[in-house]
């Protein structure tokens, strides 16, 4: 037990560190590169359209003041939830994300379960069967959709799903002037084909785990007792392999979440879904920095706590951390 | 009638290098609660023999000839039936617990598994069999350790396990693979005394390289070399006057008969020695061991050599 | 040499076959592409006979761009990769060789990097860096390594275990002496199925950063290609010939690579597979 | 004269994070080895026997107590003195083929010792010359030189780890449990070469195993070892 406390301890100090120099990072990374800072913390539009408004805000801002007192401000009020101001859309950053970030995760977790349940049942599929036909099959497939560019493959996706054959809408969340039940059918029906292109990249990356985690786990010997028990293959493949195979997976479905959210970033944009995609997107052509600060703390912020609560799961799983002994 | 009836067995498997003649064309008979030892050298074959009669080797493997148990070829069943047969009527403990337990399972349900599975029991009532099965291995504590996982139990308690799960589907035969491997002498003692008990009544191959083991848990003893047997005897006979010279020089490299080697290595089993399989590095080699191969001989009621000095 | 072709599974041919495509198009791009890329003509020509793949919105002949871009994507690739693959390759051994306090930091470091979304990350990186081809590379390396540091680190904290390194160390050699000689030639197979699919991984990159804007606009490379069809209006405009070729180019070229790499790894899981009999 | 002598020495291994446990691997072994002479070391798994013989070539840093190799305190001395003090005591593994490295060739793996320079400055013909020696003191054929380790058997491994040894040329001997992975054919092969490369090179040894009987053919004296303890000498 007390190992398991100190087990979850590690853990909370590695998130604590992670997110401190991830929060850090931003702080510094505009004030290293070369060039006037000032363009980096209060972005293009306003640095060079404006001169006598940055000089007000370098006051405000406190940017004329000594480093470390800068970055206690920083600190103070991040606390606060302030993320800076964006000019670009005439907003706090905190404003923008929010409203935005709640379209990408519309997105994004249905993605993240459907890639997650679909890659498991293939890989598990083609990892058993390995080097048959089935396995080669669905294991070329799935190499294929892994070489291909995210936004590409939905760039495909409209051209042979909304250009030609009309079936899906071109783009956006919802046609508009909708409500209620309507709205949210027309939101889910904008909403196939870009979730079903994350799926299928969420898909391949839990395929490629949960294969070679199968082939390998097929080839240990408590897989051999199982069939020298007599259980069906069926359940040699449930109850033995995949139970093995299965607890690992927690804590990359978290890592992929993590990638999901870079993938989801570039189909938004071609989709123009406006979540945190498009939002970046817009925000790298205005070089709105305050805003791309703030949507990578936000991003960070996130999958940080994904990968949290899968390692508590993944602790709450396991025997060998359970019993206190970590294999 | 025998219980089990090898006739002619013959597996191979192919490799990179060519065709793997692990096990060349045995017989070998098992009367009803007899146990057997098969004794051999790392790669002579002897854990293909053993998991051939229960067919668990991979799907490459080519395997001939018939095993007759109980009237009927195993080697005629369908995977389904074969299946059926596996854990209750014939069980196997396979080498190595610490690789052959699963590590997410708790020990006790991974005995209790196979009482649900050929003695029908619910779970709760094959859960308590799998406590008594873990008690009569003499494991203390037998209800704490069901609860546990395989990596908080010592290689001496994992083996015990295995053998609780290998008998607790009530089998008429049990194949046990290198019980008493990587087990310290103390262990090793009170295993084979366990295996002894734990076994009377049943029929059991014990598969293994341990002399001295398959002496004290076995009634007979068969040998095997380069994918054949060589003799096979009554176990007081095989270690105390073998007459096989292979036999015999293996009964002497033990330490406590004396610590002398057999000259030369085991030979390939792709392209073993023409004649005698042995006639490279036996002592008492002769021309007709080079050019013929020896068959098997009966000598007297059971016992079997092949070697040409025996006759 | 049977050795040799033994490992040449389909996977590893196929891919092989891909690659050696894409080398010959880069090496050869000055005689295989019929125009220079960067000369303007007319914009939106469908593809032709003059115009293999058609015209861009300046009229630069995609085919040639194609060409050219090969050697830019394959670039980017190959040295972010490197890049990525020796940092990993580095931190790996130092954390699995000498372990105790440096394992610690250096693992501590590589996780912390692992759960940082990488893409967003990059973005800010490139976006305050001026756009250039080796700030992607850069960009690309330093974010990409993780994965490799930990196989690395696996690997050698096995092998450091292994009697063979510790008879090594009984001979009285020095530390250098042990990584070089005996755990890095045990390692290299590992490396470099690692060092191919991160070439793939850095191709995919540059092209998402080169889409997001954050591309070297005075390098042609198959992702700003893409970029620009989309950004002026090749995609909305339906200009197919425009986005689809350099698409099929990237995702051959990391397919080329995504199976080598793929083959590779199948190979080592063969070798560590436990043997049925 | 005693070439090996150990007072008092012990190794504690601390486990956990927050609450420090202490296992007890070698607590407090007291002996001495005589020059020539083999020192049987008799236990069961997981008395500590293995360490006890890490221990003593210092692959392992003891917690406390000394250990004498020929009159210097090995615990004492620096990285780079006991470097160079490293060829004159060598040690035999339990798994033949993983104490050769896998990538290298059997002959790069004898001739290493002599490209490290431990034998002084050798021309390849002198090597070659050498290598062709010890094969043939080993019982190994000059064909098994091109091969790797996992083309040989576990005797012939063993076989080539003796021969390496041999090229160290070292005064004393650390084999732990040399045959435990062997057949008995194999093993009874393995122990009479060591029996003889002993007498003829003059070496001291000390032979660690759970086997009695093995041990007793192999030792002048026995010692037995219990929860890190050596408790009887005889």
């Amino acid at each position: 037990m007390t190992d398991r406390t100190g087990y979850l301890a590690c853990q909370s100090l590695r998130y604590a560190i992670s997110l401190f120099i991830i929060v850090t990072l931003v702080f510094l990374i505009p004030r290293m590169m070369p060039g006037d800072p000032f363009i980096s913390l209060l972005g293009e539009e306003v640095y060079y359209r404006s001169p006598e408004l940055v000089e007000g805000l370098k006051a405000q801002y406190g940017l004329d003041r000594p480093i470390a007192e800068q970055y206690l401000s920083y600190l103070n009020n991040l606390a606060k939830g302030n993320l800076g101001y964006s000019f670009h859309y005439s907003q706090p950053v905190w404003e923008v994300i929010a409203y935005k970030m709640k379209w990408t995760f519309v997105l994004l977790i249905p993605s993240v379960i459907l890639g997650a349940i679909f890659g498991i049942v293939m890989g598990a599929a083609a990892g058993w069967w390995r080097g048959s036909g089935r396995d080669t099959g669905i294991t070329s497939l799935f190499l294929f959709i892994y070489s291909l560019p995210h936004y590409w493959l939905a760039m495909l996706s409209v051209l042979i799903f909304a250009f030609c054959l009309e079936l899906f809408p071109l783009s956006g969340i919802t046609g508009g002037g909708l409500a209620g039940l309507a709205k949210l059918r027309d939101v889910l029906w904008h909403m196939a084909l870009p979730v079903s292109v994350l799926t299928l990249f969420g898909a391949a990356y839990n395929f490629f785990i949960m294969r070679s985690s199968v082939v390998q786990i097929s080839g240990e010997g408590f897989v051999l007792t199982a069939r020298a028990k007599g259980l069906r293959e069926r359940d040699v493949l449930f109850k033995h392999v995949l139970r093995n195979a299965m607890l690992p997976l927690v804590t990359v479905i978290a890592l992929d979440f993590g990638f999901m959210v870079s993938g989801a970033l570039l189909v938004e944009i071609v989709f123009s879904w406006g979540g945190m995609g498009t939002l970046i997107y817009d925000a790298v052509f205005a070089r709105d920095y305050p805003l791309l600060h703030g949507s990578f703390l936000v991003i960070a912020a996130c999958v940080l706590a994904a990968n949290f609560l899968a390692d508590l799961l993944y602790a709450v799983l396991d025997p060998r951390i359970r019993g206190g002994v970590q294999a | 009638m025998a219980l089990l009836d090898i006739i002619n067995l013959k597996t191979y498997f192919p490799s990179a290098d060519g065709l793997v003649k692990a096990v060349d064309a045995v017989d070998l008979r098992i009367e009803n609660g007899e146990r057997l030892g098969l004794i051999g050298e790392t790669g002579c074959g002897k854990t293909v023999l053993g998991m051939s009669i229960i067919r668990l080797l991979s799907s490459s493997t080519r395997i001939q000839g018939q095993i007759i148990y109980k009237g009927r070829d195993l080697l005629g069943l369908t995977e389904d039936e074969m299946r059926l047969l596996r854990g209750g009527e014939i069980a196997m403990i396979l080498q190595n617990p610490t690789t052959s337990l699963n590590p997410v399972l708790k020990v006790g349900d991974q005995i209790a598994e196979v009482i649900r599975l050929h003695g029908g029991l619910d779970k709760k009532a094959a859960k308590a069999k799998a406590v008594e099965m873990l008690a009569a291995t003499m494991i203390p504590n037998p209800l704490m350790r069901a609860d546990q996982y395989p990596h908080e139990l010592s290689g001496g308690m994992k083996e015990r396990v295995m053998i609780a799960m290998g008998l607790a589907g009530q089998p008429s035969f049990v194949i046990a693979d290198e019980p008493t491997r990587g087990l310290d002498a103390r262990t090793k003692a009170e295993i084979v005394k366990l295996i002894r008990d734990m076994t009377a009544g049943r029929s059991m191959l014990m598969i293994t390289h341990d002399l001295k083991a398959a002496g004290e848990a076995c009634d007979r003893i068969a040998v095997m070399y380069a994918g054949e047997l060589l003799e096979i005897a009554s176990a007081e006979l095989i270690l105390s006057d073998p007459c096989h010279p292979y036999t015999q020089g293996f009964v002497h490299s033990l330490p406590s008969r004396g610590l002398q080697p057999i000259p030369g290595s085991s030979p390939s089993l792709i392209d073993p020695p023409s004649g005698c399989r042995f006639h490279p590095r036996c002592p008492r080699s002769m021309d007709i061991c080079q050019r013929e191969h020896p068959p098997m001989i009966r000598l007297h009621k059971g016992d079997f050599v092949r070697c040409f000095l025996c006759t | 040499m049977n050795e040799f072709a033994r490992n040449l599974s389909w996977p590893v041919l196929f891919g092989l076959l891909l690659l050696s495509l894409f080398m010959i198009l880069a090496a050869l791009a000055p005689l295989i592409a019929p125009y220079d890329p960067w000369e303007p003509g007319r914009p939106f020509l469908p593809p032709s006979g003059t115009h293999p793949f058609g015209t861009n919105d300046i009229g630069q002949d995609i085919f040639s761009e194609l060409v050219f871009g090969a050697r830019i994507s394959l670039f980017v690739g190959f040295f972010a990769s490197f890049v990525s693959v020796a940092i990993g390759t580095l931190i790996g051994l130092f954390s699995g060789y000498l372990r105790g306090a440096a394992d610690e930091v250096l693992m501590g470091a590589t996780d912390i990097v692992l759960i940082i979304p990488a893409l967003p990350l990059m973005i800010i990186l490139a976006a305050h860096t001026s756009p250039s081809i080796w700030n992607i590379v850069i960009v690309i390396g330093a974010l990409w390594w993780t994965s490799t540091a930990r196989v690395v680190r696996s690997r050698v904290l096995q092998l450091r275990e292994m009697p063979f390194v510790e008879a090594a160390r009984g001979l009285g050699a020095g530390d250098c002496y042990i990584v070089f000689k005996h755990i890095l030639p045990n390692t290299l197979q590992v490396i470099m199925a690692k060092f191919i699919l991160a070439v793939a991984g850095a191709m995919l990159t540059e092209a998402s950063l080169s889409f997001l804007g954050l591309g070297d606009s005075m390098q042609k490379s198959w992702g700003m290609m893409l970029s620009y069809a989309f950004s002026r209006g090749g995609f909305i405009n339906g200009y197919w010939w425009w986005y689809l070729p350099p698409g099929i180019c990237i995702s051959l070229a990391v397919l080329g690579f995504v199976l080598i790499g793929f083959g590779l790894e199948e190979l080592n899981q063969d070798e560590t597979a436990v043997n049925p009999l | 004269m005693h070439l090996i002598e150990v007072l008092d020495l012990k190794k504690y291994y601390s486990t956990g994070f927050i609450n420090r446990q202490y296992t007890k691997a070698i607590d407090g072994a007291s002996f001495c080895i005589e020059r020539g002479e083999t020192l049987g070391l008799l236990g069961e798994s997981g008395c500590g026997k293995t360490t006890l013989g890490r221990l003593l070539l210092r692959l392992i840093e003891p917690t406390s107590g000394k250990i004498s190799f020929d009159g210097t305190d090995i615990t004492r001395l620096s990285r780079k003195g006991m470097r160079s003090l490293r060829p004159r005591m060598q040690m035999i593994f339990q798994d033949p083929e993983s104490s050769l490295d896998p990538r290298m060739r059997i002959r790069e793996s004898i001739a290493e010792p002599f490209k490290l320079g431990l034998r002084g400055k050798m021309s390849r013909s002198e090597m070659d010359e050498n290598i062709m020696g010890l094969i043939e003191t080993v019982g190994l054929n000059p064909e098994h030189l091109n091969r790797y380790p996992y083309q040989l058997s576990g005797g012939q491994n063993q076989r080539v780890a003796l021969a390496r040894i041999l090229a160290i040329n070292p005064e004393f001997i650390v084999a732990d449990e040399p045959t435990a992975s062997l057949d008995v054919s194999v093993q009874a092969q393995i122990l009479h070469l060591m029996m003889d490369l002993k007498r003829e090179f003059g070496l001291t040894m000390l032979f660690i195993s759970h086997d009695m009987e093995v041990v007793r053919h192999m030792s002048d004296r026995i010692a037995f070892m219990e929860k890190g303890r050596v408790v009887l000498e005889g």
